[in-house]
């Protein structure tokens, strides 16, 4: 939890907005495929801010909805392409409990374009910087995730009197 | 019941020229309003808006004073080590509410006493003085009010500032308090009362069990199997509590990312397991049997023995809400049956 | 019924900064408090026993008597075992940073009534700290009190909380000190002894006459100890001075998760005698 | 009706008389509107408090998770279809063993009045491996249109749905009668009471709420048996039972699963099934 807190602020004017991404990636896999696209030079935006996970079956559901409620607009969960997890099945439940919070999330009325779930092996540093831009694409369209954060407006730019 | 500073006479169409009056002058109003069949306190415009037949609300009017969450301090936390926090300012907009049951009147004096019986707490302080309660008397009861068996009844005055008493042709107010009589200021085409206005009838609330006994028997069973038999069904919800007009714990929390964050004061409850439970594991009371017990005896000994009265006023819905169909009021018949049958053998 | 005390409460904590860390065992750390406001600072008092609440921001507030004496003025001390959210991050804090402080709340420890008596201190593990400001309190004072006994024990030699201090009152000629840890606790180079504390009050030459004890420790150690205060060396029940430490949020009578039956431990407490608790429901 | 009760009555007596079981947990009528609630009958002479009609809607199950209920000794339960499903789960999921119970089954043509929407699509009526089993088999053939609320909230757009439930859901008071009332919600410490880190927020803002809400659902995916307690017991009338049966409905369509039809089972998110697992949406 300590590293989505980490997640630095965005600008809060409404012109200068850039969305924040914040990305559960799989120590085994995608972890080191965001690596190898960095040592490999593709340029990809730098909205995501990357937690690490020892699988993506360990994201639980808790961990997106902080995220959002921390002011992410858009959560990515990437692991091993299913066969290659380190831990043999874990990807497997992923492919099951993720889906299904998603669309638990779209049933209560939010986008389920902000949860975005990928495959992303460690020798996919181009799939990585393509898929990264993609979204970071698709995040600025979609616009600031306002639902948790009109919740949390408060927290907004608070200015204390002491 | 208590004698009113000032009995005022006044025709129907008065609460409609009152509540437009009030909206004018940019006075929040608060009254019974129906919304996908629950009512409950809600601003309005209009008196159009108000609910045409209640026989209570579904929360009860201390959450006009005492919200179920509130902010009570606010902070930032810069890197490093500081923190910049300030307190905050209670939401105190001046309010009038209108149609408050008697019974839930009389729960705010026993708000009243919590929050001020030692040190006084500013955030209800400030909206207790800036609220403004008209009661209305019930004409209407339903098989869960008990008002009549623990406190004064479908036409208690006590706990209003201005109380109304419905006529076949308008209203007989009882000014009760200052507060009442600056509102009544602005009531128009009122009289003084000349004394033979007969306000309609009542709810009828008969007296289902005899009150005085209960905390004579409570003084000698805190250990009892009683006990045992009356939490087996309870789930452990916190439900009656909430919704209880004179249940007042509460939780104070923090909640913070990493923009900072704020603390807050949010309803809690003696029924849940984890209210009393130390962080070492320990439990003063821990099973349900002790916290049920601890919630009567609270009421109806505990609350008695510290400030002179009852913290139960019968509003019943503790029973309308329990999911598993825990029924307050024959818990009591129960002990004043004991009680009796103890007091007649001795 | 206490005198009301007629004021407000915003629940607004003083704004204080961690001046000093103490390590006293492997999970009890003593922190060293000062006003950040210098008014503040000049205009707080408080009495032996009475209790604060502590926040760090973010985390929620947490209940500990104060562990420093009254009559060291311009700071307080806590001592903290880390056990939940709040506790874990206190043990996080470094030196200098902010911290706040509600209190004091409570009543205390009738030091006024002790003077001339003879004093029995008993401490078990983090116990000690509530007793720790009435001994300062009482050494700072001395010759206004009888004979003093402190009787304080620990799981293990690690475990004894203010070392130094210890060192300093058995060194003292004026104080009569029992020092034990449990069996198994000892180390090779300890010098004190060994068994539980009420095994070893019980061995102990103690008079009751005109004599008060402050017995301060873990429950079950208080259920083991009281019948060796009471049956053993003949101190009333009224003489047994002893703290509640129940759950509480508010600290001023108003949350209602202290409550033993129809006392509330933050107003009418923490401070207790055993004859008082004695009469209370068995919920604390 | 009567018939049954007297049927129940002589059943329990005889367990308690033979010590078989040291506490039967049943129905009873309270008050006079003929409204059934527990009943813990410890003695004998208690039988005859216990009852059966057509009010007996609530799921008596939860019952077992209570460590004050069990420290009264072995249980027999009154369990209709629906609740027998919800023993099932228990059963599977470790937090009950089958010969630690004594089950006495109901067969039932649904309850309430009018009939509870759960009864009439219900396909259990008559309840499946039990110790005793009252009343006739019932033939009811289960009406269509299970989902029907389900898809008429699917048919929404997502700001209408948004709408809908960020006014619902910010009505809860955070009671959690929802969660205590459901035989599935046993743990000792829920996640909303977990605080280092404290992932969900307890204060009633919609912000805690949404997260509660959600999470409480999510955690019965493949678990809930749809008794709809949770829903009939929430002083606030949140339709949370409809969050409930959206996964029901997508754990049935996507992993042709149905909680508690039998007690060895395994729940859809304790396996997977290569061949009907897709990487459908994950890019």
């Amino acid at each position: 939890m300590e590293s989505t807190q980490q997640v630095e602020s965005t600008s809060a004017a409404p012109e200068e907005w850039s969305p924040s991404i914040v990305a559960f990636l799989c120590n085994w896999c995608s972890y080191a495929g965001a690596d190898l696209a960095g040592m490999s030079r593709f340029k990809y935006p730098a909205n995501i801010r990357i937690v690490k996970v020892p699988c993506s079956g360990k994201v639980d559901p808790m961990f997106v909805l902080k995220a959002f409620e921390s002011g992410a607009d858009l959560v990515l969960v990437s692991g091993c392409h299913p066969g290659d997890c380190h831990y043999a099945t874990g990807n497997y439940h992923a492919r099951r409990k993720l889906p299904t919070f998603r669309t638990l999330l779209e049933f209560v009325g939010i986008d389920p374009r902000r949860f975005q779930i990928s495959w992303v092996s460690a020798a996919e540093g181009a799939k990585w910087a393509k898929m990264v831009a993609d979204i970071t694409e698709l995040a600025e369209e979609l616009g600031p995730f306002e639902y948790f954060d009109r919740l949390s407006d408060k927290r907004k730019n608070r200015q204390c009197r002491n | 019941m208590k004698e009113p500073e000032q009995k005022l006479v006044v025709p129907n169409g008065w609460l409609e020229a009152l509540v437009r009056k009030l909206r004018v002058q940019g006075t929040r109003v608060l009254a019974p309003v129906e919304r996908d069949g629950a009512v409950d306190f809600r601003e309005i415009n209009s008196a159009d808006e108000m609910a045409a037949n209640y026989v209570n609300t579904r929360v009860p009017l201390k959450e006009i004073l005492f919200p179920r969450t509130e902010t009570i301090l606010e902070f930032d936390q810069p890197s490093g080590g500081d923190v910049v926090f300030s307190g905050v300012e209670a939401n105190a907009a001046p309010t009038i509410v209108i149609g408050a049951r008697p019974c839930d009147l009389s729960a705010i004096g026993v708000l009243d006493t919590v929050f001020n019986w030692d040190y006084h707490d500013t955030f209800y302080g400030q909206r207790r003085a800036n609220t403004t309660f008209v009661g209305v008397a019930c004409r209407e009861a339903d098989g869960n009010c008990f008002c009549g068996s623990v406190a004064g009844g479908a036409g208690e005055n006590e706990g209003s500032d201005v109380f109304v008493r419905p006529t076949a042709d308008g209203a007989l107010l009882e000014i009760m308090t200052e507060r009442g009589k600056k509102l009544a200021q602005s009531i128009d085409d009122a009289a003084p009362a000349a004394g033979k206005e007969e306000p309609l009838p009542v709810a009828a609330t008969e007296e289902r069990f005899d009150v005085e006994k209960i905390k004579g028997w409570l003084d000698d069973h805190f250990d009892d199997d009683f006990w045992l038999d009356v939490s087996l069904k309870c789930l452990g919800c916190g439900a009656c509590s909430y919704l209880c007009p004179t249940c007042h714990c509460f939780d104070i929390v923090d909640e913070s990312d990493w923009r900072g964050g704020e603390r807050r004061r949010n309803w809690d409850c003696c029924s849940f397991a984890l209210f009393t439970l130390h962080t070492s594991g320990h439990n003063p009371r821990p099973d349900q049997q002790s916290r049920c017990r601890n919630r009567l005896m609270h009421k109806f000994k505990y609350f008695v023995e510290r400030f002179g009265r009852r913290a139960c006023v019968g509003c019943g819905r503790c029973i309308r809400v329990c999911g598993a169909g825990q029924n307050i009021v024959n818990v009591l018949i129960d002990i004043t049956r004991a009680e009796a049958a103890t007091s007649g053998s001795a | 019924m206490p005198a009301s005390t007629d004021q407000a409460i915003d629940y607004l904590p003083y704004k204080m900064r961690v001046e000093k860390i103490t390590e006293e065992t492997p999970d009890v750390t003593t922190l060293k408090l000062l006003f950040d406001d210098h008014q503040q600072a000049e205009k707080f008092t408080f009495k032996a026993g009475q209790f604060g609440l502590y926040s760090v921001f973010g985390y929620g507030e947490a209940t500990f008597c104060i562990a420093s004496s009254p009559t060291r003025k311009g700071y307080i001390e806590c001592s903290v075992k880390r056990a939940g959210r709040v506790t874990q991050a206190l043990h996080s804090l470094l030196e200098g940073d902010t911290i706040g402080f509600r209190g004091p709340y409570g009543n205390c420890f009738p030091v006024d009534e002790m003077k001339g008596r003879n004093i029995l201190f008993v401490g078990g593990g983090i116990g000690l700290a509530p007793v720790r400001s009435v001994i300062w309190n009482c050494l700072d004072r001395r010759d206004e009190f009888g004979d003093i006994t402190i009787c304080y024990g620990a799981r293990t030699v690690d475990d004894l909380v203010y070392k130094e201090e210890l060192k300093e009152w058995e060194g003292r000629d004026d104080i009569n000190t029992i020092f034990t840890v449990d069996p198994g606790g000892e180390t090779p180079d300890w010098s004190g002894k060994v068994g539980f504390v009420p095994t070893v009050l019980g061995e102990a030459k103690i008079s009751s006459d005109n004599a008060v004890c402050i017995l301060c420790g873990p429950p079950i150690m208080i259920k083991f100890t009281l019948p060796v205060l009471v049956d053993t060396h003949g101190f009333a029940k009224e003489n047994v001075i002893t703290t509640l430490e129940n759950r509480m949020k508010c600290g001023v009578g108003k949350c209602g998760r202290c409550n033993v039956g129809n006392k509330y431990v933050c107003k009418d407490g923490p401070v207790f005698t055993c004859a008082e608790i004695e009469e209370m429901p068995p919920e604390y | 009706m009567q018939e049954l009760t007297a049927q129940l009555r002589e059943k329990a007596k005889e367990l308690l008389d033979a010590k078989t079981v040291d506490l039967v947990i049943g129905y009873g009528p309270t008050g006079d509107n003929g409204e059934m609630t527990a009943v813990f009958a410890r003695k004998p002479e208690d039988v005859e408090k216990l009852g059966l009609n057509g009010q007996c809607f609530r799921n008596l199950a939860v019952y077992l998770n209570k460590p004050e209920v069990r420290k009264q000794g072995k249980p027999a339960i009154v369990v209709k279809g629906c609740d027998r499903r919800a023993l099932n789960v228990l059963i599977r999921e470790r937090r009950l063993a089958r010969e630690d119970l004594h089950i006495i089954g109901v067969n039932c043509d649904g309850v309430g009045e009018p009939l509870m929407g759960k009864c009439k699509f219900c396909s259990v009526h008559n309840p499946e491996e039990c110790d005793d089993v009252l009343g006739d088999q019932i033939e009811m053939p289960a009406e269509d249109g299970q989902f029907d609320d389900v898809g008429e909230m699917e048919q929404l757009s997502g700001d209408e749905r948004w709408k809908f439930w960020s006014e619902k859901l910010g009505e809860c008071i955070r009671c959690y009668a929802c969660r205590q009332v459901c035989p599935m919600c046993y743990c000792k410490r829920c996640v909303v009471e977990k605080n280092i880190p404290q992932w969900v927020e307890t204060s009633p803002h919609l912000r805690g709420n949404l997260s509660w809400n959600v999470i409480r659902a999510f955690h019965l995916t493949g678990r809930c048996i749809g008794c709809g307690e949770c829903e009939r017991v929430c002083p606030m009338a949140i339709p949370i039972g409809l969050i409930n049966k959206k996964l029901t409905k997508l754990v049935k369509e996507e992993f042709q699963f149905a909680a508690g039809m039998t007690d060895d089972e395994k729940g859809p998110f304790s396996t997977f099934d290569l061949d009907i697992d897709t990487d459908k949406g994950i890019l």
